[in-house]
């Protein structure tokens, strides 16, 4: 189901671990690269902080997409959080995806401090995929819907 | 400064100009730059500054032998060999503007000429 | 047995019989059948590296379409062709626009988005064949000749496209040279052009150029000068005023696996 | 009941030109918990702190949220101030909408809201703070450098003058890098060995230092303060002790044909081998990739001539665990490899050269004993060209984009002391800019135009074709002149982009410091924390952070020792108080914290408990070490039961956020 | 068998091996044999029973079990062995306190199946032949063994006990199992198909926890939904997306960990298939990171808590299957 409205604002909540992605973030802020405001960041010190419990809260709770962003592999400051990361999130996305939750909705990205294009460039793509899903079909409960 | 013209240059070219850095090395390795009254590297700076009809009107459009070794060995991904014949498809597409005509032709073979030489140079010459 | 739908191109057809002879007879010594498509058309000579020309690309593309339909990878022997259809073949597979509007020209069952492989001969002698599958098949080695290989601009350049060689110090003609039992010449301007169309315009600057070229070939110490381009074939031998003798490489291919006389008649 | 203090920072004109912060302090004034929202100009300043100080005494505050700049700016400095007026200083919260808001977006009615919505997600988290008092661990008091060109030898000189210990590891035979390869030195011209060997010598002198060359790190561990290295001393197969590096072996040895690497491969040296005679410490090594003894057990000649009894074909590569508190990387740099850059035939001809081998080839302990000689047929050059920027400035595939700093000056050197020494050659430099900020360095390279007459040409070379009679044309552009020129030559030499050492790159990954996408080490802050990394206790020395000349590159080594006295000095440093704790209650004792623990922080025990019923029973849990906790976090997603938390970024915290965010 | 297995067991217990004796119980049904704890000769005696309907694993009793005072004896099935090797890798249970003696498998039967049929008023279930002959209040049915057999037999992954101080009856091997068809099914259904089998599926759910107190891979000391400083603590739904966050942070708490017992599913009272999620993590970390069977031994790292430094990227989701 895709809905073409272009007013529609969606709800991006992005976790940007400290080291990397929230300083790449801050860097597309200092070389004033824009990115929608739609995106909201959540600072965490390490991706592998991020735990899947907080992503179905973010989808609970309203969210339209879920971006989380990480140093590169092999340039973790803990060594191997987004080691861990990368597969708990692939399993995780993978299961959403099961469960029938668009792809585009949820993303892993590796940006870092060095890397503020990409950060800004990524974001705006990620608004714009999730802005043509519409908003999301939530995981609802049927017997909710009859009421 | 013909801004149309030169917004035509690098849309049909695919070339960024504005990554020279002037090192002229474009220059340094072209084989026709004798013949050439512009040579590759002003080429790009002209486009850059739009000066492109003094271009189109130069010989040098035509002395351009498309050997690529200007685009291989830019340190800056500039290719101006494309910078050049985006200006010449500009010149030669202008009306009545075609360089070489099928009448010229006869005079200029020889036995062993190849036919590539000849479609090539349509290609190149002619519209 | 190894399949190719094969392009020969317009010169190979009039004046560049030779080349597309030996080729055709060295391939199938060395166990490649080459499937020449129904009818194909003029390459044009040159690639136009202009955005906005879609025209000047239709021919190279039905050429590639013809082997994708036959299933094949399409070998050229002739530089430019190669050129042509190579440039055609990466831009077309890289550029949505241009695809789009050429795919809108040729109408075709199915939309052609670069999904054929391309190979020079050269590169087919090397990566298919292998030179020393062709080292052993040689009957009549070029022994004692020293030979000099001339790239040209058109096959290794540009070489993030063309992706056959190292565009500054190539190996691939000189390891050809080898397995013919020849010794290759090095030489700075085996990767320079020689000239090429401008000789139709501007006979002068062909002169100089091809000159430039032979010059520096003989000054290396070359016997003879080989080249997969007829063009090249032409500058060198008509405009460059040297003595020492310019030959197809197919031509050397087909003496060293003794074809020559079989297909000289 | 939470009493919450909201300060909003206009910055200026940053954030308040985007964001209408006093609609933000508006907003956020109603939320829960928050007794105060105001909004000032710059918060940052004194009376912006004061501010913040005066209402948490006034109001009593629990919790303070700034909407600032990013809290990798400030975080700190509001810290600071809360706790000077008694408010633990983890009870503050930073919203970031300058980096995150104001300079991204141009809109001001939405920019506003997201300002408010980050506000409000800070004020939902600092609801859930908790106050933490961060911990302490010892400081180890020795000092790792890893690299022992001049970088590493200063850096190392430097920390034992303050009375540390400190290792260099340096995996060639000898230190002195790359300066123990120039011949002279820019602008003075000054001999650099004459300056580099005392060094050296004071190095492996000093009873301070301790040298491990030919060696390797293999791990490391730990964090600031307490790093622990494994270093792997390679087989040199030559007892170090007992060497007295009389070169006894090197004259006897048959294996004749080894390429010299300290000579660029210019000469030849022996299978066992002292790079150079200064070299520290001057001790043989063995080539195992030449020697005939240790490929095929023929041979045994260095033995017996050796009267000190130093060579051992059985030695074997040993690995030692060492303490530190700080690490310098001092890894330094190499001219690139030039097999893409052809057109300029390197590959094809001998006499085309970089300016590193040119160097070699004019030093007096070089390969023709310092007379400038053709490599090719020895003769003497007449005319020499050298070529600019071959490799850098580059925006593609081949070569680096960035200026490599010290050719412009090396090149107006090299040209001086030719024309200096040999006065019948002529000397062009095609250069596309001449750069030459730095003291006197300007004034050099105009010496070497207006004394010395070097032909400068502004263009570039674009194809050399070495001919059959040994010289080599040299096809260029003549910018000024509108002119292409060929230059019948004797000599070509190209100037080499640099780019760091190939062992950089995985020692990062074991240090787990930043890299830039050419491999340099990324400061903390390019600006104003130059010499450290983004690691803590890991500093930069030399041209592993980027690009230097010697001056700036003894700068910067000594800067970094300052930087690594000022944490050895300590006798502990505060802990970063953000990390893992697990819940004892709640903890099942499965292990899976453990499992994925980078640092080896977690440890169980079994402990005794009151079960509701009023039994009581034994039951595994997990406990943290804080001292050695880092804060990633990875151990509270591995953790099923919720029992593992991290402190500052705890579970609810975080859904807070996403709940203010979402709503 | 049964009479075997109590003999055996009365062995252990008089001669002071063990001082307890898990296994199942006759109930008031001829099909609702439950676990149990026998202390005594007598007990087993009276209420011991094994027979087609003991397919519940007793593993997860014995994380308190085994704390007790004395050692016990437990009689687990191939499939249970898993689970309690599992549960013996990340220390929920304390192997010396438990004597494990390994008895045949299945296939159990489900009950739900044989009343699906429209036969009730059971009063005994026999077998004969693979021919269920079950005595009714209103007479004698019939119905073929296989079409009553349990959800989780029908896929069977092993007949082989991964851990046991003795054996009663043969070991036997590792099944090439068809275990991931439906997942499969499933992957290959179109997001929206996808996404309609769930919503109809999961809105079924009553939050009765049945799933969660069955299965021996949730043992936690405080399960987080039952946590009120979790953050996502709720007894009662507070909106529809709940019971969604519920069974997808459940599967995700056990993957890597979930050996696919299939209790879950056996136990729903609403028949809402929760084993494909799990098979679903299992699916995917055997192909994404290597075959990996959790309970198949006590020391290997759970993938979930492992990695390699060339793990594909979570973009691989977008590269398989349907959209």
């Amino acid at each position: 189901m895709q809905v073409n409205d272009n007013n529609f604002q969606p709800v991006i909540v992005a976790f940007c671990c400290n080291w990397c992605s929230y300083a790449g973030a801050d860097l597309s802020g200092t070389n004033r690269l824009n990115y929608p405001t739609n995106v909201k960041i959540i600072r965490v010190p390490c991706s592998c902080r991020v735990n899947p419990m907080f992503i179905l809260r973010a989808f609970q709770k309203g969210a339209d997409g879920v971006i989380i962003c990480g140093c590169h592999p092999g340039d973790c400051h803990y060594t191997s959080g987004n080691y861990y990361t990368r597969r708990r999130i692939t399993l995780l996305y993978s299961m959403l995806d099961f469960l029938g939750i668009e792809r585009n909705r949820t993303r892993l990205e590796w940006v870092s401090a060095a890397e503020g294009a990409k950060f800004a460039a990524t974001m705006q793509q990620f608004t714009e995929d999730v802005r043509k899903l519409g908003p999301n079909r939530r995981l609802e409960d049927l017997r909710c819907r009859k009421q | 400064m013909n801004k149309n013209l030169k917004e035509q240059v690098l849309r049909s070219s695919g070339v960024n100009v504005l990554k020279c850095m002037r090192c002229g090395k474009c220059s340094g390795t072209c084989p026709s730059y004798d013949e050439m009254e512009y040579h590759p590297h002003q080429f790009v700076y002209m486009v850059e500054k739009g000066d492109i009809d003094t271009l189109m009107n130069s010989n040098s459009v035509y002395k351009c032998l498309t050997c690529f070794a200007c685009v291989e060995r830019c340190p800056r991904g500039v290719e101006p060999a494309k910078v050049v014949e985006a200006v010449r498809l500009a010149a030669v597409r202008q009306q009545g503007s075609n360089h070489l005509s099928p009448v010229q032709i006869p005079d200029m073979l020889d036995e062993d000429l190849p036919q590539q030489a000849i479609v090539t140079a349509f290609r190149k010459y002619a519209k | 047995m190894k399949t190719f739908t094969y392009y020969p191109g317009c010169t190979l057809r009039t004046k560049a019989k030779d080349l597309d002879a030996y080729a055709r007879s060295c391939a199938e010594a060395l166990g490649i059948a080459l499937e020449e498509p129904a009818d194909w058309q003029c390459c044009g000579g040159a690639y136009t590296t202009a955005k906005d020309e879609i025209a000047t690309k239709l021919s190279a593309v039905r050429t590639l379409n013809a082997a994708k339909q036959a299933g094949n990878p399409l070998v050229t022997v002739c530089s430019a062709c190669h050129n042509v259809i190579k440039q055609t073949n990466y831009d077309i597979s890289r550029d949505e626009d241009m695809a789009q509007k050429v795919n809108n020209y040729l109408k075709l069952d199915e939309a052609y988005t670069g999904e054929t492989t391309v190979y020079h001969y050269l590169e087919m002698l090397r990566d298919v064949v292998g030179f020393d599958n062709i080292k052993s098949k040689v009957t009549k080695p070029l022994k004692g000749k020293k030979i000099a290989a001339y790239y040209g601009c058109l096959l290794l350049r540009p070489a993030k496209i063309l992706a056959m060689d190292n565009p500054e110090n190539p190996t691939i003609m000189e390891d050809f040279i080898k397995a013919i039992g020849g010794t290759p010449v090095i030489y700075a301007q085996r990767n320079e052009c020689c000239g090429g169309y401008i000789t139709m315009e501007d006979k002068a600057q062909a002169v100089k150029r091809s000159s430039a070229v032979m010059n520096s070939a003989a000054d290396m110490g070359a016997d003879m000068v080989i080249t997969a381009c007829p063009l090249c074939l032409y500058n060198l031998k008509k405009n460059s005023g040297s003595q020492i003798p310019v030959y197809y490489f197919t031509e050397l291919l087909a003496e060293a696996l003794g074809l020559k006389e079989d297909t000289n008649e | 009941m939470q009493r919450i203090g909201v300060f909003v920072c206009h910055c200026g004109t940053n954030i308040a030109a985007t964001v209408d912060v006093k609609a933000v302090a508006e907003a956020l004034s109603h939320e829960p918990g928050v007794v105060i929202s105001q909004d000032y100009q710059y918060m940052c300043s004194e009376s912006g702190q004061n501010l913040v100080k005066d209402a948490i005494k006034e109001h009593k505050l629990t919790g303070v949220v700034v909407c600032s700049c990013s809290p990798r700016m400030h975080e700190n400095t509001f810290r600071k101030a809360a706790a000077s007026v008694g408010l633990n200083p983890y009870l503050v919260e930073i919203a970031n909408i300058r980096e995150q808001c104001s300079w991204i977006h141009k809109d001001i009615a939405t920019a506003t809201d997201k300002a408010v919505i980050l506000g409000k997600a800070a004020v939902a988290k600092v609801h859930l703070n908790a106050p933490l008092t961060a911990g302490e661990s010892p400081v180890a008091k020795r000092a790792l450098v890893i690299g022992g060109g001049i970088a590493g030898i200063q850096t190392a000189l430097d920390i034992a003058e303050a009375g540390f210990d400190v290792d260099i590891v340096e995996k060639k035979s000898t230190i002195g890098g790359k300066m123990a390869q120039i011949d002279k030195t820019f602008p003075t011209l000054d001999c650099a060995a004459c300056i580099l060997t005392p060094k050296m010598v004071e190095a492996s002198q000093n009873e301070h230092i301790t040298i491990h060359s030919f060696s390797e790190v293999s791990e490391v561990k730990g964090f600031v303060g307490n790093f622990t290295v494994t270093i792997k001393k390679k087989a040199r197969y030559v007892d170090e002790v007992k060497c007295t590096g009389c070169g006894a072996c090197v004259e006897k040895c048959p294996m004749k044909k080894v390429p010299n690497e300290f000579n660029e491969g210019l000469d030849n040296r022996h299978a066992v081998y002292i790079p150079f005679a200064q070299a520290v410490p001057k001790v043989a090594t063995i080539d195992p990739n030449y020697c005939m003894m240790l490929k095929n057990g023929k041979c045994g000649i260095c033995s017996k001539v050796c009267t000190a009894g130093a060579i051992d074909y059985k030695q074997q590569d040993r690995f030692i665990e060492q303490k530190y508190g700080a690490i310098i990387v001092a890894t330094g740099f190499n001219p690139i490899n030039l097999d893409k850059y052809d057109e300029f035939a390197y590959n094809q001809c001998p006499d085309v050269v970089t300016s590193l081998e040119l160097e070699r080839l004019m030093n007096a302990a070089g390969p023709n004993g310092g007379t400038l000689l053709r490599p090719s047929d020895k003769t003497h050059p007449h005319t020499i060209v050298f070529v600019q920027c071959v490799g850098s400035r580059c925006d593609d595939e081949k070569g680096k984009p960035y200026c490599s700093k010290i050719c412009c000056m090396y090149t107006a050197k090299h040209a001086m002391l030719i024309r200096e020494k040999y006065p019948d050659t002529e000397v062009y430099v095609f250069y596309i800019d001449v750069r030459t900020p730095g003291k006197n360095f300007d004034e050099f390279y105009r010496r070497a135009v207006e004394q010395y007459n070097v032909h400068y040409i502004k263009g570039m070379v674009g194809k050399v074709t070495p001919k059959s009679d040994g010289k080599i044309d040299v096809q260029a552009s003549d910018l000024l002149s509108n002119e292409q020129l060929h230059i019948n030559a004797d000599m070509v030499v190209l100037a080499a982009a640099i780019e760091p050492d190939k062992t950089a790159r995985p020692l990062a990954t074991m240090l787990t410091t930043q890299m830039d996408t050419n491999d340099f080490f990324t400061e903390a802050h390019p600006k104003l924390r130059p010499v450290e990394s983004a690691t803590a206790g890991i500093f930069l020395s030399g041209a592993c952070q980027g690009p230097k000349d010697i001056p700036e590159t003894v700068a910067q080594a000594s800067a970094a020792a300052a930087k690594a006295i000022g944490l050895l000095v300590k006798n502990s440093i505060t802990c970063n108080p953000c990390v893992a704790h697990s819940d004892e209650l709640l903890c099942n004792g499965c292990s899976s914290c453990e499992k994925v623990c980078p640092y080896g922080a977690i440890t169980y025990q079994d402990k005794e408990f009151r079960m509701p019923d009023r039994t009581t029973a034994i039951r595994r849990v997990a406990s943290v070490n804080p001292a050695v906790c880092q804060g990633c976090g990875a151990c509270t997603v591995a953790c099923p039961s919720g029992a593992m938390d991290l402190n500052g970024f705890s579970n609810s915290q975080i859904m807070a956020e996403v709940d203010a965010i979402c709503k | 068998m049964q009479e075997t297995m109590i003999k055996r067991a009365k062995e252990l217990l008089a001669d002071g091996t063990v001082s307890r004796v898990i296994g199942w119980k006759k109930g008031e049904f001829a099909y609702d044999t439950t676990p149990a704890v026998f202390e005594t000769a007598e007990e087993l005696d009276r209420d011991f029973a094994f027979d087609d309907f003991t397919a519940a694993n007793v593993s997860k009793y014995l994380v308190k079990e085994s704390r007790k005072e004395g050692k016990i004896l437990a009689f687990l099935k191939p499939c249970d062995t898993y689970s309690f090797n599992q549960l013996i890798k990340e220390h929920r249970v304390i192997r010396e306190n438990v004597y494990i003696i390994g008895i045949p498998g299945g296939p159990k039967l489900d009950a739900e199946k044989i009343k699906a049929k429209g036969i009730t008023g059971i009063l005994g279930i026999k077998n004969e032949n693979y021919t269920l002959k079950i005595e009714t209040l209103y007479g004698t049915e019939t119905m073929p063994f296989y079409e009553a057999i349990c959800g989780k037999c029908e896929s069977c992954k092993s007949k082989k006990h991964v851990i046991y101080d003795e054996l009663i009856g043969e070991d036997g091997d590792i099944l090439d199992s068809n275990r991931f068809d439906t997942v499969e099914k499933l992957e290959n259904m179109t997001a929206q198909e996808r996404f309609d089998f769930w919503r109809e599926q999961l809105s079924k759910c009553i939050r009765c926890n049945a799933c969660r107190n069955v299965c021996p891979a949730c043992t936690c000391e405080k399960c987080v939904f039952d946590n009120p400083k979790s953050g996502i603590e709720n007894k009662a739904a507070s909106d529809s997306f709940e019971e969604n966050l519920f069974h997808i942070i459940r599967a995700f708490h056990v993957a890597g960990r979930c050996t696919d017992c299939g209790e879950c599913s056996r136990v729903c009272p609403q028949n809402i298939p929760l084993h494909l999620l799990n098979r679903k993590f299992i699916k995917d970390i055997n192909e994404l990171y290597g075959e990996y069977q959790a309970g198949a031994d006590t020391v290997s790292r759970s993938p979930i808590t492992d990695y390699t430094p060339d793990d594909c990227e979570p973009s691989v989701v977008h590269e398989r299957g349907v959209e």
